[in-house]
């Protein structure tokens, strides 16, 4: 995995975390913030087993990196990148990563949260639950009692 | 009329049944088009509605739609 | 190095950061915040060649494991902990690394802001710069103009 | 007058050139005996005044000392 300042990608393997702090060592940075998403064992009361994303990687990929770029304009970073996995993961793993530095930790910290936020909201990429009682779920998909309809399927 | 893709994602395409299909429609706009979509497909009914992109460029859901474009419906995203 | 949960520690030895993440992973949890201070090649304008970090261990340790707790107590988080060098650092080596892992992303963001801050405030740990000129400084020691007498040495 | 061992961290150790030091002293509080030292080591006089403590507990600098105790001072923190 090649991963360069300013990169996002969408990894069908696992996350090579070494190659990705690699490219964003730099001498100039006294700070360093990581952000990691974790595949976890539960979710709304119900026993989770793995978990199965899904990108739209000709649009994921541009909207992750201008995402990354957005951060690196409007923060006093230096460096930033991420990598976000599809396919079957199990729990435990990194579904993503995100990496920051910069030369003071304020900076870091709050582009690192940025990144992963916007990523959440803006990017296309799905997440199916699959349980310990075999059912799957699509999360956050389902239209649910008082949710507005402009907000609804159809 | 106009001829054009529609790609549907994740839990649209598990509802739908189809990854992509061609339509011919008279809808004018993103939301028209989905709720025409919505008719086809009754399952649709019990999801959110939540981003639509054409040729591979976010729209809203007053974009107009022409003749030939690929429109993809997303589900809500859930990355991270 | 061994490391747990609610662990604070000073090492002699370049940290381990297997060791480190594997003491925070948990199934439980999907966010994981990771910070790292960085030894960066310049401050306050002059050329910074190494570093030289002196802790007072048997206060450090207890002082830094105090953060620690008060985090895990503050915060919906379920694993925290860090690890400061002492000794000599080269550029671009990780002097100090705080970890946090919780359910959800904006207590792990936190949670690990607040460690760090709190070490940087509360913990005998003293920083010496090595030019690359050979001349030495430790760090926000001097009494500069402008500085209130109650902050002042003597 | 007590007798008590006063020891010097990182700066304040490198003006005054010693690790620890037994002392004799009338002085009452932390900020007395700081005083006192620094009139001991001029050199201290150049560096900011942070933070005490009294056999490995932090104390401010209104905190009284006694016969046989221990006092640790520490120079501006700078961890991280």
């Amino acid at each position: 995995m090649q991963v360069q300042n300013g990169d996002f990608s969408i990894s069908e393997r696992p996350i090579d975390m070494a190659a990705f702090r690699a490219a964003l060592q730099d001498e100039q940075c006294g700070a360093f913030v990581l952000f990691e998403g974790w595949v976890r064992n539960h979710n709304d009361g119900r026993e989770v087993g793995r978990l199965e994303y899904e990108a739209y990687i000709p649009m994921a990929e541009p909207l992750g990196r201008e995402i990354v770029a957005e951060a690196l304009q409007r923060f006093d970073i230096s460096r930033a990148a991420a990598v976000h996995r599809q396919g079957n993961l199990g729990l435990g793993e990194p579904a993503v990563v995100v990496g920051v530095a910069s030369s003071h930790r304020d900076a870091a910290f709050r582009a690192c949260r940025y990144i992963i936020d916007e990523i959440k909201h803006r990017v296309p990429i799905w997440k199916k639950e699959h349980y310990a009682d075999g059912s799957t779920e699509w999360v956050d998909c389902r239209l649910t009692p008082g949710v507005k309809a402009e907000e609804t399927a159809g | 009329m106009k001829r054009l893709t529609v790609k549907w994602f994740a839990a649209y395409r598990d509802a739908t049944g189809v990854t992509e299909e061609s339509v011919e429609t008279a809808a004018a706009t993103t939301a028209d088009l989905f709720a025409e979509m919505t008719e086809r497909h009754p399952a649709l009914g019990g999801y959110r509605r939540a981003l639509v992109a054409i040729n591979n460029e976010m729209k809203d859901w007053a974009a107009g739609i022409g003749d030939g474009d690929e429109v993809l419906f997303f589900p809500p995203v859930a990355g991270g």
